[in-house]
Order: structure tokens, then C-alpha cells, then sequence
């Protein structure tokens, strides 16, 4: 396995009183792509948000590029390199596409080598370009879902979070980032995500881990897919 | 099952339907000049690429926006210029693409509200609640019929996503609706879910019309009768996902390369 | 001589003229309320305190230190801005994550404190403050006898007002205050630090506020009262102009100072409500505000 | 000879945080407590006793107070009571509870016309004496064409109907005037009004900030320079110090007292001084003659009795360094002196607090209303 | 259908244990107690005042805390009443019941004015456009004839309760303020345990949800808006009586940041709540208003405390507390 940019050991975390995260343990080698399996509820995008520091009510340790993030401020977050594309989107409606786009701030170290150019960025999402002056939340729910992603991939993270990236996305959009996940990795990007699109996830990722109540219960790379297929049965019902 | 058995296997027939439908926002045409007819007793599927203006024929249909021209009737009565409130009372009740249930009310209490209406409780102001326990039958009914057994008595906000969007099933279909309007019913739920909502969906469909926007093909291909492809606000191609499907135009605007 | 509804065109002018000065405070005020309300997405009532504290911050500066009238008019929106960015560090912070109208709330006990607190020391029969020496005398319009200090006071908020509105619809820090109101979590975990900027954005507005009651120093009375008094007319503009749209509160604020001007002289008893009665009529046929977008 | 409880207890009931804070407040309690000092502390062998509270200008605020005074505190007379509103309401509650109630800080003519009752008693001034003073002696100076600034409420009509009738009987006429709603900040629009009348004097029949802002902006917009007076109806050297004589110059109005008359008042106004870092105005030297007549009245009906103390207050005359040869009429009307003033310029005047230049005497029985056409019931 | 589902359908209904019902009644009877007791031990005119305040409290609850709106207007109501009340009683001779009820109706009519335009927008829109409209409402007042202006309507009789109760004596005002309380306090509670209430509170969750369903939304808030209004009306036409006086200072704003104040207090959302803050307001500024220190600051004070530390409230915080919870009690919010 390739060096750890990302190790989470014995994670937990809560919403007010209510226990989430039990523990979970995870590693993510640089320019690897993992996918988070697990069905709706074990707490995958709780898992995502308690990275990024968004969910401050936790415990374990979390270290990137082999620095400690425990006390990392949120702000702070974004500079060591981490990028985040939640479920729900996040567009902002009084910004324009444009505005949308150019939000995030270039700010981790080397980002500006690995940030993605906009015009490239327009190329790949021509929806983008075409609405690009009207307010963010004007944009159908797939298009707001691309500009999500696009948004991030300018600001040039080195640990790409998404959760859900798929959802309500129409297949040829599917397809076509799939095929910018792929072109991200050959460029040297790390990507962590959620995925329930089984298909796709097996597409892209090099490596899965299977999440339950809490905590991760398996972890194998996409060859070992055949064999894990009874496992898989059993924790997502597919 | 929710469903009588008598009412099985109704003949179908146009309940919904829209003549020329098209809406801007500013100079932005998002719908232009749409044609659609629901049946009784059929599952419709809106879909097409992002943006392409699903959601938005759905906001007209249920008059949560205004068409900039068109009409639409629904069971012979023309509702281009009625409330949405009064839409929903003559039996055209929609679901929402993001999740909509009420977060604080326990499962049972998110049914009841929708029970209410129907059965004239929802204005007494001088009734106890205890007034509606006469509609736990019905609400349990319902309840078990989307699989919330368990969940009955939990607060809808502590339900995962995909639970959430059964919930909303539930309260949708407790109004006894003639249409439903279905918004992505299946989006970011797993697998599990997907199964038993494909079958709700069937079963309550052989008692009215359904149409839903739904970018899961196998959904589609699986429970749908009728396939509508939505292209740039207009209609791309219809007929039943067979047809529709190998459509050159349709495999190169939204399905892509793969199969489904 | 021409007439305008049996008034001489000349009088007319002037009334016009002076319902314009008053709009520019109007503007001034409720472009500060805009700029905390849609950013921070709190209703500041406290604004009309921050105003009163502008007006008696530059007196006193005056009475112990002897700061003239130009630097008051700086340094008293420094000091009240830093008044406000403490309050909001300390205090107003904490509310943000729950209902919005929290934030009204605690910004209403806040404003009874400050007025309270006034009262209790300098009484509220108000404070004399003279307009600095090369802003007294007037001209002579033709139509109207203008004092120079008025003159003053309508280009310098026409100034204060576009320089704000550029700062934030045209600046990317602008953009970054627009994404925050909507999703601060999201804003921060993109790198930008959010507390700051709110805390600044308060300070503005405050400081906005401020600046208005420096501004109205030598034309009222500094009076713990001045700002109680107005606060709710504001309010009333930046309804009317839509609330939390920076625009739409310069220009009612604009509109209705005049609206309010001619009232005075047709229909005098009824100055104080006309804003009320434009309110809502305006509510009535566009329930976001003139400029308002709708929810 | 005794009080009924083992003590006498006045109440100071006024404005201590409103806009009338200055007119009356603190500075009145403290002319109650002079008052009581230097009668000795003790009325009929029992201690005189001062309690005082903020009636935020509310007369239900003020009502509830002097209730709960009377019922739960044994207070036997309020005074002061700031404001018509209070004033009336105190005075009709006070009637029920059989209680002294002494006006010095309300203007109405109403106290003593037709809500007049037989324990009230109004000392200071009021909207008559204000509208022969300023409407009526000043035309006689020479301001004889006149054009109004009203607060748009009853105080502010009854002073515009009052005055204009002055004005009037005296020769002058009445251009026209303008209502503004109660607490504008700004007047421009109605001084502009004003100032396009041509009329000689502006009459400001309102009060308090109402009052002080029109004045200075009046300043601002040449009104005085250019020739006209400015003539406000409801003004105290309290409000002219606030106001500074820079914008208040040239100001005219009517006061019943001021501190600079002759020897009395002024070592009154020194001793006020020396307490309070102020001058006082007729309202806290009217508090001061007022508790002192009150108790001087206790004396002489050998109780705290209303009904004997009211007597007693009647048959007294009020011969003080404020009343001046002052008698009290049977409907409860102090009639006494008042002066017609007129503000100085900043370099006319020579010393702290020395604001006013006296224009006229205003004799008492010219100043305030026959009792008997007062409209008062007691008086047949 | 099992009979279990039955019983647990009963417990989360009422939102709280059986535990929590016993306590709950038990606190309601020894209040009920102590308020008949009370006059013997305390100035009754203060009891009184505090009665009107706290049914006040209670009916701007019935709005902000069960149906999620923030009227900062609703001195028109109280202060509307009042006027309404006092003119009947005095000009008309009425007798008290039916004064008290021409103020109910007349401050439900303001309610249907004032929700018409202010029930489109939400949160603090809502707030802002009902602080407006009062402000309208509060000019009138200074205005109209029958107000008097500044002074206020002074002298109102009490009257005759239903022609032969003297209520100029003070304990048969007292008993029947006391009454008036709580019947308002029964209306107040059926309303929000009903059909009704529970439309009211989906609303509040998810109003989009709701019209989806065929809730005409505005109606349902213009209803909760309308008996909001009433029953601040009760509380203002009997205060007119207790005091005999109606003037401007209850239809001014900061007689509706009054009202939040006590709500705000007591905890928002909760039944009896804003009785405990209306208690706690009244009995601060009757201390206040004769000692030396401004009402004003220390008003300030507590509501800033007051968010800032105990946004549940007196009594929501008691719920929310060890002994509430262990009594059963569940907070709403
Ligand atoms: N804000 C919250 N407060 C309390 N509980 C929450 C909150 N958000 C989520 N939960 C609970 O935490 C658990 C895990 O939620 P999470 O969103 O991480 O699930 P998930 O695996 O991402 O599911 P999905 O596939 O539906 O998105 C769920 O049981 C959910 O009900
Ligand atoms: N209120 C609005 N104002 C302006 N443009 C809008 C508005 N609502 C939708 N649009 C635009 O109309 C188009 C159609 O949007 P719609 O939401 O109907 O798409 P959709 O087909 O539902 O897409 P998706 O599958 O991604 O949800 C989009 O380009 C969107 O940007
Ligand atoms: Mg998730
Ligand atoms: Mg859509």
C-alpha cells in the first residue's frame, strides 16, 4: 500500500447525546481511491463530516499527512489540504454559478499545481458554463451536484471527501464523473468517498471499506470484490 | 395491504393531463410547450438529463409554480389557475425530491397529520387529541405497509435518510391520493429500501396513477408502464422503456454508453 | 409663480430637498440594519443604541479630549464598531446556530441595556453638540435657504452608501460574508475563517450605525432617546426595500425619507405612519419588499 | 393634635428617566428633601418621611404607584406629578383615597377646571399662565403676528388654542400653524413651513426633546438670524442649559420663578446649587414651596388629615420666595407671580446659569385663570 | 393490533409518563390553591396585574411557542383591548363581562387585520411586519378620539358582575380575575391538545410538507394568530378593569417586548411557562419602579441573560432538569 496521507484510529463521535461513531479505524494511501460502503443510517456521512472537523464532538485520532488534526480549527482544515462535497450540496442560492465556483479560496500547500483550471472545469460540466451567471440554487438538483464537485476540484486538494456523489445524477453524468475521478487519479489526487451506487463505486475505487452501526467491519481491495460478495450481501442487501 | 382487492387490475384511463406547458424564469425557457397524459392504474416515469426540467414540470403540475402557458386538468377539471393546498385536496399529492417530513413527530403523528385532512380533524380546535386515535387503524395500516413497524413510534428526525423517504411514502399515500407525483423516490436510498419501495410503488399504482421522476433505470425499466425523456424542457421521446431506450438520441442525451 | 398642489413650486423644492436629508440618514441607518441582516442574518435592534452611542461617543470625546467633529466622525465608528465586534465575540455568536430570532432577541435586551444605561447617567433631555465651524452658515438655493451641514450630510452617505454596497456585492470578501449567511459550516471547511468575517460584519454595521449618529450630532439633540425613537422607521425601510437587500435599503431609505418629507407638508399629523401605511401596501402587492427576493 | 400614623409621608411621584428627567427627576426630590430639612424634619412631633419613585410618564405606571403608596405605605400627599396624563390620573385616584395631591410639574388648566377636586392642588404654572405670558405679554413687545409648531396630542392643542386666543385678544393674529407628530427628530420641513409664513414669532407648543430639537434646528436654518422670534410655550432653565445658549438664544419664554430675580431666590437657587450642581427651574423651587406650605398646613389642622389639611392649605397664604404674596383659591389653584423671559446671547451672559433677561411681570390674577370660571365643581 | 402499540401510541401523545402526570397535576392543584389563597397574603391589586400578565404571557405563547410565530406586535391586542374594554364599560355602561368580551372580540378583529397581512411571510419577517403594524395601530391610538390621546382612559368603572357582584369591592375583583385566568387557561390548553394544535405544530415542523398534504397553511396560522389575539384581548380588557385605566403604554412596543420578555422567562413552548415569567417580570419591575435603579437596564439584563443562558425558561429548564426529567417530564424543543 502506498504511504498514508490519512489514518483515523478508534473514531467516535455524537450528534448531542446520541453515540454514532464506535470506533472507527481507517487508513487512506496516498493516490488511493476508497469508497465507504454501508447502508442508509451507519453513520457514512457522520464518518466524512467527523474528518473534515465539522462534527467537533469527538474522540480517537485522526492524523493527515501524519499531522495531528484534533485541535486543527475548521478553517484551518481546508490548508492541510482536505476538500469536502457533502450530501446536501451546499450552493449557495445568493451566488451566482460563477460565484459558486470561485468560492473556496486556493489555499493548501501546492494547491495551485494541482488545481483545476476553470475553463477545464467548464469543459468537463458544459451545464456550468451555460448557467454560469444564474443564482446557484436556480440549477436543477443534478447540476447543483456537479457544481459541488467542481467547486472543489479549482481550490486543488490533495484528499478529495465526497459524500454521495452519484445521487440523482442522470447516467451519462454518472459516467462522466466517473471518468474525472479517473482522470483525478491519475494526477496524483486521493479520494475518499461514500458511494450507495454499487456499480460505480466498483468502478472507481481501488479499495473498499464496509461500514455497520458505527464502525468499519471489513476493508479489501476491488479484486477481492468476487469472494467479498456474500459479506457484502449480508451488511448491504444487494 | 393498503390496497382492496377488489380494486385490482382497473382498466386505464387519463387522469392528468397537461396541453402545452411551458414556463420561464426570466428569459431562461426551463419547460417549453409539454404534453403529458397520466393514466389511471399506470406507473409514468419522467426522466431525462439534469436540468432538464422534471422537477420544474412536477412544481407546475401541483401548481407550486405558475406555467407561463398551457393547461392542465385533472379529472376533467382545469386546474392551470388553482392553490396548491386545493390541488392537493382534490387528489393530486406530490413528494418532494429532498426529503419533506415532518422531523419532530414521531412516525405515527407524521401519518396522523396526513389522516387528518381526509377525515375532517384537522380544524377542531376543541377536541382533545385523543380525538384522532381513531385513526391508528389506518396510520398503522399504512405504517406496516412501507416497512416502518419497527420505527413506529421513533421521531422522524432520528430516521436515516432512506427511512425518511418511506416515511414520506406513507404519509403521501395516506391521503388516498387518485395521482401521486413522485420526486426521485429511490435517490440516496440503499438497496434494502429500493426493493420494498419498488414494490409500494407498484401495489398502490394498480389503484391510481403514478409519475415519477427517477434517474435508477433498473427502477424504471423494472415498475414503470410509460416512459416520458425530458430534454432541455421538452419532450424527447416516449413510450414504454423498451422503446424508449433504444432510442439513439435518448441513449446519447441521458443513459450514455452502458447498459442499464 | 408655479404651483405644485397649491404649494409654490420654490417651497415645494425645499421640501423635497429636505426629505432627501432625511432619507440619507433613513438610508444610512437601514443600510447598516441590511448589512447585519443578511449577512448575520440577525435583526440588529440594538441599532438604533449603536446609532445614540455614535452621537454621545463623539460628544464626549468633544467634552474630555477634545476631539473635534472630523476625527469623531472616524474614530467614534472605530470605537463603537469595536464595541460591537466584542459583543459579538462574546456574545452574539452564540446564537447563530439557533433560530434567527434569538438574535432579535438578545439584540433588543441589549439596546434597552445601553439606552437604560444612558438615561441613567446623562438624563434624557439630550446634549448640545455644534456643527464644526467650516460646516455652519448656508447657501442660498433660490428656492431654499440650505444649510451647509445638511448639504454635507446628504453627499457624504451617498458616499458611505455606495462604498458599502460595492464591498459587498462586488468583493470576493463580499462573497465570502453572502456564502457564510447561508451555510457558515460549509464556508469555514473551505478554508475561510467565519468567525472573523462575522465578527467584522457586525462591527460595520455598528459602526454604520455610528457614523449616522455622528453625522446627526449637530442636527439633533444627542439624546439617549434619538435612537429608540428612529429604530422602528428603519426598521419599516428595510422591509419595505426587502430585507437583507443592501440596495433595496439605500433606496427606499431614499424614497421614503421623501415620501415622508412631502407628507409633512400636506398632511402633516400623519408623517410618522406614512412609511407604515407604505409598508403595507407594499406587503400587500409584494410581500419580499420592493427589492426583495422571494422566499 | 396628631398624625394618624405616627408619621407624615410625602411621596415625590415624577419623571426621573424620560425626557422630562430634567424638568422635574431627581433635582425635585431633592427640593422635597430641602424642604423637610429646613422645617425641621418633624411636623406635629412626628417625623416627616420622603419616599419618591419613576413614572416613566405612564399614568397607569403612575396610578399603580400612588395606589400601592397609599394602600400598603401610608403616604399621606404626592407631588409633583410630571406630565397632564399623570397628573389628571393621580388627582382622580388620590380624590377616592381622600389623599393631598400638590401639582407642580403638570401644565393643565384641567386640574383645577373641571377635573378639579378638593384634595388637588396645582402650584406651579400652567397652560393658561404660559399662554398669557408668552401669547399674550409678548405681543405687546412687539411680536404680534404668530405661526405654530404643535405637538399633535391634547397638551400641544390646548397650548395653541390657548395661546392664539391670547395673541389675539391682545391685537396680534395667528398666520397659520403646523401639527408634527410627537417625538419627530426633525422639524426642518416644519421650520421651513414656519419661516416661509412671514409670521414674527414661532410658537413651539410642544415639549421637552420635541421642544429642544425644534430650537436648534431652528438655529441651523438662520431662523432667529433672520429676524423672526422663537417663542417656546413649555420651556425651564433646565432645558435651556441642555439646549446651551449657542442654538437657545434669543428664545423667549415664561417661567414662574427664576433664580437671579432678586436676594430670596437666589439663595434658594445657591443652596439648590450647592446640592444638585444645578439651578432650579420653577418646577423644583414650586416642589420645594409646595412641600413646605404642605406642612406648614399639618401644623396648623393639627393632623394629616385631608380634609383639614386642605382647609388649612386654603386659609394659608403662601408668602415664599416663590409665591410670592401667592394665595390658594378654593379650586385648588396656587395664583402667584410669573415672568415673561427671554434667553440671553452667549456673550451677554456673565456667569454660570445666567441665561434669562426678565422682559415682563405678569401679575398673578392676570396670569391664571378666575377661579371662578375655571369650570371647577367646588367653586358655585 | 396489538394492545402494546395501543399504550405506547398514548404515551408519546401526551409527551409525558404517567409519573409526569401526577406530578403535573399535583403542581396544578397546589397552584390552584395558592391562588385562592393568595389575597390573604399578598396587595391583591398586584395579584391581579400579575394574573393579566401571566394569561397574556400564556395566549402570546399559545402563538410563538405552538406555532413557531414571533409576533412582535401583540401589545395591539392586550393594549387594543383594553381601550375597547375601558370605552364600553365607561361610555356605553356595559356591564364587565361583556366589556371584557367586546375587548376579546375587538382585539380577534385587529388579530384578523393585522394576521392578513403579516401570516405571508415567516420568522423574522413576520416579526417585523406584525412590530409595524402595531406601530400603526399604536399612532391611532394617540389619534382616535375615544382614546384620549396621552392621557389614556382614566376612571373606568368596574362595574357589576353580571349586575349585582360589586366589583369595586376588592376580593370579588380579585375572585373574579382569578376566574377570567382560568378560564383562558382551559381554552389555551384544549386548543393546543386538539386537531387542531396538531396541524398547527406539522406546520411549524415543515410547512411545505404541510400545503403538499392540502393544508391551506395561512389559514390554520391565521386561526392560531386570531385566538393568539382573543385571549391577549381577554387578558387586556380585564387589566383595563383592574386598574380602571387604559392608555397608550399597552399598546406601545415595548409592551410586546414585555410580553417575549415573560415568555422568554417562563419557557417558550411550555403551558404554564410564561405564568412563572409574567410572575418573575411583574414582581421585578414593582420592585423596581420605586427603588433607584432604572427598570430599564436591568430589563435588558435578563433578557440578554436570559437567551443567552436559560433559553428553555424557568420551567423549561426545570423539565429539561435531573428531578424533571426523573418526574417524566419531556421538553418540547
Ligand atoms: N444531526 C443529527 N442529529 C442526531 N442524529 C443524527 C444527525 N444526523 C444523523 N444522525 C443519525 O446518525 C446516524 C448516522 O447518520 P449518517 O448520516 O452518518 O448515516 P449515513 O450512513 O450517511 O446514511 P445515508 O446513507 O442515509 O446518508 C443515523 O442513525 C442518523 O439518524
Ligand atoms: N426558480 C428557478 N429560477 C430559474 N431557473 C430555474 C428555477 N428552477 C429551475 N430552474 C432551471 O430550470 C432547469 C430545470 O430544472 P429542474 O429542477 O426542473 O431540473 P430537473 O430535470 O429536475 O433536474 P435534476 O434531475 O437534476 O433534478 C434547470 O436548468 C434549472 O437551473
Ligand atoms: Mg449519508
Ligand atoms: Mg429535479
Amino acid at each position: 500500500m502506498a504511504k498514508p496521507l490519512l489514518q483515523v484510529s478508534n473514531l467516535n463521535a455524537w450528534y448531542g447525546e446520541s453515540h454514532i461513531l464506535h470506533g472507527v479505524n481507517m487508513t487512506v494511501g496516498e493516490g488511493e481511491t476508497i469508497t465507504i460502503l454501508g447502508r442508509n443510517g451507519v453513520g457514512k456521512t457522520t464518518t466524512l463530516r467527523t474528518i473534515m472537523g465539522i462534527i467537533r464532538e469527538r474522540k480517537g485520532e485522526i492524523r493527515f499527512s501524519g499531522k495531528d488534526m484534533a485541535n486543527v480549527p475548521l478553517h484551518r482544515t481546508a490548508h492541510a489540504g482536505l476538500g469536502f462535497v457533502p450530501e446536501e450540496r451546499g450552493i449557495f442560492s445568493t451566488l451566482t454559478v460563477e460565484e459558486n465556483l470561485m468560492l473556496p479560496p486556493v489555499v493548501a500547500d501546492g494547491g495551485r499545481e494541482r488545481a483545476m483550471p476553470l475553463d477545464e472545469i467548464y469543459a468537463l460540466f458544459p451545464n456550468l458554463h451555460e448557467r454560469r451567471f444564474s443564482p446557484g440554487t436556480k440549477l436543477s438538483g443534478g447540476e447543483q451536484q456537479m457544481l459541488a464537485i467542481a467547486r472543489i476540484l479549482r481550490t486543488g486538494v490533495k484528499l478529495l471527501i465526497l459524500d454521495e456523489p452519484t445521487e440523482g445524477l442522470a447516467p451519462v453524468i454518472v459516467q462522466r464523473i466517473g471518468e474525472v475521478l479517473k482522470t483525478l487519479k491519475e494526477r496524483g489526487m486521493t479520494v475518499l468517498m461514500v458511494e450507495q451506487n454499487f456499480r460505480f463505486a466498483s468502478r472507481v475505487a481501488d479499495r473498499f471499506y464496509l461500514m455497520d452501526h458505527g464502525k468499519m467491519v471489513a476493508d479489501f481491495p476491488v479484486s477481492e470484490l468476487p469472494q467479498r460478495m456474500d459479506t457484502l450481501h449480508k451488511v448491504l442487501g444487494v | 395491504m393498503a390496497v382492496p382487492a377488489q380494486d385490482l387490475h382497473e382498466e386505464p384511463r387519463v387522469v392528468l393531463s397537461a396541453r402545452g406547458l411551458s414556463k420561464s424564469f426570466g428569459a431562461f425557457l426551463a419547460v417549453r410547450d409539454v404534453d403529458l397524459d397520466i393514466e389511471h392504474a399506470r406507473v409514468h416515469a419522467l426522466i431525462g438529463p439534469n436540468g432538464a426540467g422534471k422537477t420544474t414540470v412536477f412544481n407546475l403540475l401541483t401548481k407550486f409554480l405558475q406555467p407561463t402557458a398551457g393547461s392542465i386538468t385533472l379529472l376533467g377539471t382545469d386546474i392551470t389557475k388553482t392553490s396548491p393546498d386545493k390541488v392537493a385536496r382534490m387528489g393530486l399529492v406530490r413528494s418532494f425530491q429532498i426529503s419533506a417530513v415532518f422531523p419532530h413527530l414521531t412516525v405515527l403523528d407524521n401519518v396522523r397529520v396526513a389522516l387528518q385532512r381526509p377525515n375532517g380533524l384537522s380544524t377542531q380546535f376543541w377536541l382533545p387529541t385523543s380525538a384522532l386515535d381513531r385513526l391508528n387503524d389506518r396510520a398503522d395500516e399504512l405504517i406496516e405497509t412501507v416497512g416502518l413497524k419497527r420505527e413506529r413510534n421513533a421521531i422522524a428526525a432520528d430516521l436515516s435518510y432512506g427511512r425518511k423517504r418511506v416515511l414520506e411514502i406513507a404519509t403521501t399515500l395516506a391521503l388516498d391520493p387518485k395521482v401521486l407525483l413522485l420526486d426521485e423516490p429511490m435517490a440516496g436510498m440503499g438497496q434494502e429500501d429500493i426493493g420494498t419501495v419498488s414494490n409500494i410503488i407498484r401495489e398502490v399504482a394498480k389503484t391510481r396513477a403514478v409519475l415519477m421522476v427517477e434517474h435508477n433505470l433498473s427502477v424504471v425499466a423494472d415498475i414503470c408502464h410509460q416512459v416520458t425523456v425530458l430534454q432541455r424542457g421538452e419532450i424527447l421521446a416516449e413510450g414504454d422503456y423498451a422503446t424508449v431506450s433504444k432510442d439513439e438520441r435518448v441513449r446519447l442525451a441521458y443513459m450514455g454508453t452502458e447498459d442499464a | 409663480m408655479t404651483m405644485i398642489f397649491g404649494i409654490p413650486l420654490q417651497a415645494f423644492m425645499g421640501q423635497l430637498l429636505i426629505g432627501l436629508i432625511n432619507g440619507s440618514f433613513y438610508a444610512l441607518l437601514s443600510l447598516g440594519l441590511a448589512v447585519i441582516f443578511g449577512l448575520l442574518r440577525v435583526i440588529n435592534f440594538a441599532h438604533g443604541a449603536q446609532y445614540m452611542l455614535g452621537a454621545f461617543v463623539a460628544m464626549l470625546m468633544l467634552q474630555y479630549f477634545g476631539i473635534n467633529y472630523w476625527f469623531a466622525l472616524i474614530l467614534a465608528p472605530v470605537v463603537v464598531g469595536l464595541f460591537g465586534a466584542v459583543i459579538e465575540r462574546l456574545l452574539l455568536s452564540r446564537l447563530y446556530e439557533l433560530d434567527h430570532l434569538y438574535g432579535l432577541l438578545f439584540t433588543f435586551g441589549l439596546a434597552l441595556t445601553i439606552e437604560g444605561t444612558f438615561r441613567y447617567l446623562y438624563g434624557s433631555s439630550g446634549q448640545p453638540y455644534a456643527p464644526p465651524p467650516a460646516l455652519t452658515g448656508a447657501t442660498n438655493l433660490g428656492f431654499m435657504f440650505l444649510p451647509v451641514y445638511r448639504g454635507w450630510v446628504v453627499v457624504v452617505s451617498l458616499i458611505a452608501c455606495i462604498g458599502t454596497w460595492l464591498l459587498i456585492e462586488k468583493t470576493k470578501l463580499g462573497a465570502y460574508l453572502r456564502a457564510a449567511t447561508e451555510n457558515p459550516t460549509l464556508v469555514q471547511a473551505f478554508g475561510v475563517n467565519v468567525p472573523l468575517l462575522l465578527t467584522l460584519t457586525y462591527a460595520l454595521g455598528a459602526g454604520l450605525a455610528a457614523f449616522a449618529g455622528v453625522l446627526a450630532a449637530p442636527v439633533y439633540q444627542v439624546s439617549p432617546l434619538m435612537g429608540s425613537n428612529i429604530i422602528i422607521v428603519v426598521f419599516a425601510v428595510v422591509v419595505v426595500g426587502g430585507m437583507g437587500s443592501i440596495m433595496g435599503a439605500i433606496l427606499t431609505g431614499y424614497m421614503l425619507g421623501i415620501a415622508e418629507g412631502l407628507t409633512k407638508v400636506f398632511y402633516p399629523e400623519a408623517s410618522n405612519i406614512v412609511i407604515f401605511v407604505i409598508m403595507a401596501i407594499v406587503l400587500l402587492i409584494r410581500p419580499a419588499g420592493l427589492f426583495g427576493k422571494d422566499a | 393634635q396628631s398624625a394618624s400614623d405616627g408619621k407624615v409621608k410625602i411621596g415625590i411621584l415624577n419623571d426621573q428617566s424620560g425626557v422630562y428627567a430634567d424638568f422635574g427627576g431627581k433635582s425635585s426630590v431633592e427640593a422635597a428633601k430641602m424642604a423637610i430639612e429646613d422645617y425641621g424634619g418633624k411636623v406635629l412631633g412626628v417625623p416627616v418621611e420622603l419616599v419618591n419613585a419613576d413614572h416613566q410618564n405612564k399614568p397607569d405606571i403612575a396610578s399603580n404607584i400612588a395606589r400601592q403608596w397609599y394602600d400598603t405605605e401610608q403616604v399621606d400627599a404626592i407631588m409633583d406629578l410630571t406630565t397632564s396624563s399623570v397628573g389628571l390620573a393621580v388627582q382622580a385616584l388620590s380624590k377616592d383615597k381622600k389623599k393631598i395631591t400638590i401639582n407642580t410639574g403638570a401644565a393643565t388648566v384641567d386640574l383645577t377646571g373641571k377635573a378639579c377636586t378638593p384634595y388637588g392642588f396645582h402650584w406651579a404654572y400652567d397652560t393658561h399662565a404660559l399662554a398669557v405670558g408668552t401669547g399674550g405679554a409678548m405681543v405687546k413687545q412687539g411680536g404680534d403676528s404668530w405661526f405654530f409648531l404643535t405637538a399633535d396630542y391634547a397638551f400641544g392643542y390646548s397650548l395653541e388654542q390657548q395661546t392664539s386666543d391670547y395673541v389675539k385678544a391682545n391685537g396680534g393674529t395667528v398666520l397659520g400653524s403646523v401639527r408634527h407628530p410627537l417625538s419627530s427628530q426633525d422639524f426642518s420641513s416644519f421650520l421651513l413651513q414656519a419661516q416661509s409664513s412671514g409670521a414674527k414669532v414661532i410658537g413651539l407648543a410642544n415639549a421637552g426633546l420635541d421642544t429642544a430639537n425644534s430650537i436648534k434646528q431652528a438655529a441651523e436654518f438662520g431662523i432667529v438670524q433672520g429676524g423672526q422670534k422663537l417663542a417656546a410655550l413649555l420651556f425651564t432653565l433646565a432645558e435651556v442649559h441642555g439646549l446651551g445658549l449657542e442654538a437657545a438664544q434669543g428664545l423667549t419664554l415664561t417661567e414662574g420663578y427664576y433664580w437671579n430675580l432678586d436676594d430670596k431666590s437666589r439663595e434658594f437657587g445657591k443652596k439648590f446649587f450647592a446640592r444638585t450642581n444645578k439651578m432650579p427651574n420653577m418646577v423644583h423651587a414650586g416642589t420645594y414651596s409646595a412641600v413646605t406650605h404642605y406642612l406648614k398646613a399639618v401644623e396648623k389642622a393639627g393632623s394629616d388629615d385631608a380634609d383639614a389639611v386642605a382647609k388649612a392649605m386654603r386659609e394659608m397664604p403662601v408668602d415664599d420666595f416663590f409665591g410670592r404674596g401667592g394665595t390658594v383659591a378654593a379650586n385648588g389653584r396656587m395664583i402667584h407671580d410669573m415672568y415673561l423671559l427671554q434667553v440671553k446671547k452667549p456673550d451677554e451672559s456673565k456667569e454660570p446659569w445666567d441665561y434669562y433677561t426678565v422682559l415682563a411681570t405678569i401679575p398673578g390674577k392676570d396670569a391664571y385663570l378666575d377661579p371662578n370660571k375655571a369650570g371647577c365643581e367646588l367653586v358655585k | 393490533m396489538s394492545d402494546v402499540i395501543h399504550t405506547t401510541a398514548a404515551k408519546t401523545r401526551t409527551g409525558r409518563s404517567a409519573t409526569a402526570s401526577k406530578a403535573y397535576a399535583a403542581f396544578l392543584g397546589i397552584g390552584l390553591v395558592l391562588l385562592v389563597v393568595a389575597p390573604m397574603f399578598f396587595y391583591p391589586i398586584f395579584l391581579m396585574k400579575l394574573l393579566c400578565f401571566a394569561l397574556f404571557a400564556c395566549a402570546f405563547n399559545l402563538l410563538l411557542g405552538y406555532t413557531g410565530l414571533l409576533s412582535f406586535g401583540h401589545a395591539t391586542f392586550f393594549g387594543g383591548a383594553a381601550y375597547f374594554t375601558a370605552h364600553v364599560v365607561k361610555e356605553w355602561g356595559l356591564s364587565p363581562e361583556l366589556g371584557i368580551l367586546t375587548g376579546a372580540a375587538g382585539a380577534a378583529a385587529l388579530g384578523l387585520l393585522m394576521g392578513f397581512f403579516a401570516i405571508r411571510r415567516q420568522g423574522i419577517y413576520f416579526a417585523m411586519i406584525t412590530l409595524a403594524l402595531s406601530q400603526m395601530f399604536f399612532f391611532f391610538c394617540l389619534q382616535a378620539g375615544f382614546t384620549h390621546g396621552e392621557d389614556g382612559i382614566q376612571s373606568v368603572p368596574r362595574g357589576h358582575l353580571f349586575g349585582f357582584i360589586d366589583l369595586a369591592n376588592t376580593t370579588n375583583m380579585y375572585y373574579f380575575v382569578l376566574a377570567v385566568f382560568l378560564i383562558g387557561m382551559i381554552i389555551i390548553w384544549r386548543f393546543i391538545n386538539s386537531p387542531f394544535g396538531m396541524i398547527l405544530k406539522s406546520i411549524r415542523e415543515n410547512e411545505q410538507r404541510a400545503i403538499s398534504l392540502g393544508y391551506s397553511v395561512a389559514r390554520y396560522k391565521l386561526g392560531a394568530f386570531v385566538m393568539s389575539a382573543a385571549l391577549a384581548g381577554m387578558a387586556g380588557g380585564t387589566k383595563a378593569l383592574v386598574f380602571q385605566f387604559a392608555t397608550l403604554t399597552d399598546v406601545g412596543w415595548q409592551m410586546s417586548g414585555e410580553v417575549i420578555l415573560m415568555t422568554l422567562l417562563g419557557g417558550i413552548g411550555t403551558l404554564i411557562g410564561p405564568i412563572f415569567g409574567a410572575g418573575l417580570v411583574v414582581t421585578l419591575q414593582n420592585y423596581l419602579a420605586t427603588s433607584q435603579f432604572p427598570v430599564t437596564i436591568i430589563t435588558g439584563v435578563v433578557f440578554m441573560v436570559c437567551v443567552l443562558l436559560f433559553r428553555r425558561g424557568l420551567i423549561g429548564e426545570f423539565y429539561a432538569s435531573r428531578l424533571g426529567r426523573k418526574l417524566g417530564f419531556e421538553h418540547r424543543r
